[in-house]
């Protein structure tokens, strides 16, 4: 008879040591930033991410975001809902200047990405942990490589990354498969390499592109208390998803797009309108 | 700084090895060109050398007076052989003229028309070996005006299209060897921008999840030199198979003893290593270039 | 404002015309394939698909799948269901001979596929519509012409390809993105590519690997209906999914693997094991 | 079948177009091989071709009896011209020798010592020209066997000498052309490679949706084609730009005016052609095989 229930998920039982398992300084780190978030947080007047007026024409022609506002002031957790194609992979795409918005300003933390000069793309990116739809890992790159890339990059020391690795691959139950190339993985396996990835580095924001699209639901919770736990240590997190049951239970603030517009922005809202 | 390059170091080693296919046969395109540059380059030297050896036997010859003392030819002999132009001097006399010129008759199979004569009828000579042949006009000239000169070989004009053809032959090697050069540039380059292309999407990745120009660069161009340290090592390994045969050939064909092995081979290890990763490193440089600028 | 509500998604408009739009030699070829297997179903000695034993063991060791027994009938309706890593897609590879099982027999329509020669290959996958997990679409190639080589391989008349991949991108709501080529889509416009290829080419067997993960709700219960639809032909669907709303909302047979087991093979039942 | 393969070529010339940076690449590289191949293999025919004209100038020639009558000279001559291996035949009258004799010698600079004579020394002769020069001996051994011919000039072994050395660059000349060859068959068989495993992935999901072998392969195959015939229109286009000097080079050089350039330059444009289609096809269908087979 197979053996029932006989998976646990790493990801559970690590959950007490999110932050005891974190080296000292990172540690320090985090709860500084916490500390010194907190006045942040309570001036709207520097907020983490501003978008004035945000519109994007694809070189076909295509439109897929028009006139969007929007601010998110540091620590927040935002969902990106709207149906397929309504303008959510583009929208991050500006946020880390794989696009550059056609008008309108994008303001990441301060700075203005369409003004920036392009050899400081990258330490703007090296900020944001992000969660690609389609994964991006490097194909030649075993899933422990792909998590370390995104600590190499920042230049962190060698002694350290290994640790690091072990810690958010156990989180998010990839150890056994660390070893292994994406081509090895299944679908699921993929994507949460690619949120381990996008967690490794201790960002400021988070942003998730569909990250459970390929998860059960188990799984699928587990991540999304991860997420929330990031969140409350000050992290800042944007979620693009179709998981109306997760958007609708968590009641955090919810940004819908639909053929590019911003049709809804509120905060403690559910997946479908309400009214 | 040394971590950074030895991290990239590595980098580019596991590069290589993962997309081995790939730069496998990358390396056997860069081991193939770089044969042929050296082997241009062989044929090349070896042709100059044949030039220079032949340009050297160029000599003026003037006959003497038959009134000309010994001691007057002394003078005469070690005033040319101060002249910087001159490489040697030697002094024919009549018997040893007679006896050459009889035995250049018999070699080509004509009449020995001395024998119908009863004394020798030939001169004493100056044969003066040159150190550029294009002199020769300057040493005929400087001959010509000592009285004990009875007259001088008019070579000129056969040296001149002596001359001719060996600078055409120069010419034409180092045209050739200049175009296989640049050909042989653009298939390297060539060849590894296909292998960089083929890898665009994880370039693109990196630099989504935040790496830096040089962060991406370094790795791609060691991994260029790599190729090129692997292609010029086998390029050199089929040339030292071949060694024995080629030396062979060329003392054969050229007729050419004086070359120095020893440089030769040093100039060519030199020639096919440094062509080798100097063209990886561009070729990677240029080829990942176009993927991180836009 | 923006038009809330202006997006009509096409499938809707066109469901009723699924079977008349269809020319009229294919209309005739489903209604005699639903008429002869009506008779199929009823006999199980020929199932459509039939895994015995069947155990998969992955190159670097992992056993991915353990003494799988499975048989479907003909017009079977299935999902499949299990946490990430279980083996879905795994299975999914061994039925249209993408890997090779280690050990046991899989064979479908009659014949074993451990023994098929190399070159009947093609012939056998022709005859399933895949919905595979990471899309495998082709990047050099339009939306209309990803879909078209599914009829292009079949040796479909050059006149009848263009109406019947036009048809299947209304269904699935991409008529606009026709001309763009995969890496222009969004993550679920690039599924509902995928989903198109599958269905075009009329297969007897349509096998799709998570086909609404990158969806929002409302189109993945429209490609659902649609597979019920087919299914409703005759057509027998295998579909691999985490969304246990929609599982256990249908209430059809369900075949739960879990670290390679088959753990669970009821009909009628629902995402989670009810007891 | 005839639909199957205008499809296949419409799909080539997308597939081509499609992946614009990679298919360039490979028809630069192409067209650059083809061009040196070209290259090498005008050098060989030039060099054949001086070769032979130097060939050609080798003559026997036999010394009449000085009591040889007019008639048994024409009835020799015409015996001789009657032979297979005999191009033709001329007849030098004592005059005519001395006239020459002296001629040489002033060109040479040398005394001449004719004029201490009485009396024309120099014997009549005949000059062979022959059709091959290695047939020497047999024309040499018919006219010492005629009753009239006083001597021959013994140049055979001069003749070996000059065919040896003809022989060494013919052989060299293949040996290089040959080489060359191998080396572009290889270079473009590689590139074309490259090309085809930077799509690799493309023909994996081919596969899984079911496409035949023969339906992922002729595409390939004639994308290889078009590759050839660019890369081969490249390098004839080239050829045209550079025939002019070339030409002038190989007049210059190889001091060869009958070449026919006619029928060189369709040899070329058969051969360019051909390597370039061939090549391709060839590339493609193995680079290609190499997915299909697994
Ligand atoms: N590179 C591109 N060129 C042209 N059009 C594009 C491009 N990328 C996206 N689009 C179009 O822009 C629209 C919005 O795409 P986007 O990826 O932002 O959607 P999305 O909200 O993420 O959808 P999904 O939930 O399916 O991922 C889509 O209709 C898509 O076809
Ligand atoms: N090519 C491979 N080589 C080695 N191991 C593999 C390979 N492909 C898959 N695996 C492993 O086999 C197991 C089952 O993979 P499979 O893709 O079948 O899972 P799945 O049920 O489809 O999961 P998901 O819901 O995440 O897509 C996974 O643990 C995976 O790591
Ligand atoms: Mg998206
Ligand atoms: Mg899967």
């Amino acid at each position: 008879m197979p053996p029932i229930g006989g998976r646990t998920i790493q990801a559970s039982t690590a959950e007490p040591n999110l932050i005891t398992a974190t080296p000292p300084s990172t540690t320090r780190s985090i709860r500084s930033r916490v500390l010194g978030r907190s006045q942040d947080q309570a001036s709207p007047e520097r907020p983490l991410l501003v978008l004035h007026d945000v519109t994007m024409r694809y070189p076909n022609g295509k439109l897929a975001l028009r006139d969007v506002d929007l601010v998110i002031p540091e620590g927040d957790f935002v969902f990106l809902v709207g149906p397929s194609g309504a303008g959510k992979s583009t929208l991050i795409k500006l946020l880390i200047r794989d696009e550059v918005a056609t008008r309108g300003e994008v303001v990441l933390d301060g700075q203005d990405l369409a003004h920036l000069p392009r050899r400081q793309v990258p330490r703007i990116r090296r900020k944001i942990g992000i969660v690609f739809q389609d994964f991006k890992l490097l194909p030649s790159k075993s899933v422990w490589e792909n998590v370390a890339f995104a600590l190499e990059v920042t230049g962190t020391p060698r002694g350290r990354i290994g640790p690091a690795v072990d810690r958010v691959l156990a989180l998010v139950g990839l150890t056994d498969q660390a070893q292994q190339v994406p081509s090895q993985l299944s679908g699921g396996e993929q994507q949460r390499t690619a949120i381990a990835r996008a967690l490794v580095h201790d960002p400021r924001l988070i942003i998730a592109d569909e990250p459970t699209g390929n998860l059960d639901p188990l799984i699928s919770w587990e991540i999304l208390q991860l997420l929330l736990r990031i969140n409350e240590l000050g992290v800042t997190v944007m979620m693009a998803t179709h998981n109306a049951e997760v958007v609708t239970a968590l009641r955090r603030r919810v940004v819908a797009l639909e053929e590019g517009w911003v049709i809804r922005d509120e905060v403690g809202g559910a997946y479908h309108r309400e009214d | 700084m040394l971590s950074f390059v030895l991290f990239s170091l590595s980098r580019a080693w596991q590069g290589f090895w993962r997309n081995a296919v790939m730069s496998l046969a990358a390396t056997a395109t860069m081991g193939l060109m770089l044969l042929m540059l050296a082997g241009f380059w062989i044929i090349q030297t070896g042709l100059l050398a044949g030039l220079q050896f032949t340009e050297q036997k160029v000599e003026v010859v003037g006959y003497l007076q038959p009134n000309a003392q010994a001691n007057q030819i002394e003078v005469l002999q070690s005033r040319l052989e101060a002249m910087p132009e001159v490489a040697s001097v030697a002094y024919i006399d009549r018997d040893i003229a007679l006896a050459r010129f009889r035995a250049s008759m018999t070699a080509q199979g004509r009449e020995d028309l001395t024998r119908y004569l009863d004394s020798n009828p030939l001169y004493a000579s100056l044969e003066v070996k040159l150190v550029d042949p294009s002199n020769v006009r300057a040493v005929g000239d400087a001959m010509r005006a000592d009285p004990n000169i009875r007259n001088v070989i008019n070579i000129e004009d056969l040296v001149d299209r002596v001359l001719t053809v060996t600078n055409i032959l120069r010419t034409a090697g180092t045209v050739v060897l200049v175009v296989v050069g640049i050909i042989v540039l653009f298939i390297i380059v060539n060849t590894i921008r296909l292998a960089v292309v083929a890898r665009a999407e994880e370039i693109e990745i990196m630099r989504l999840v935040g790496a830096s120009d040089a962060f991406i660069r370094w790795p791609f161009v060691f991994e260029g030199a790599f190729v090129g340290l692997l292609g010029a090592l086998l390029a050199l390994g089929v040339l030292a198979a071949v060694a024995d045969p080629i030396s062979g050939f060329m003392v054969d064909f050229f007729r050419v003893l004086p070359l120095q092995f020893g440089s030769l081979t040093r100039d060519l290890v030199v020639l096919v290593l440094g062509a080798g990763v100097g063209l990886g490193v561009l070729g990677s440089w240029l080829s990942v270039r176009t993927y991180l600028i836009r």
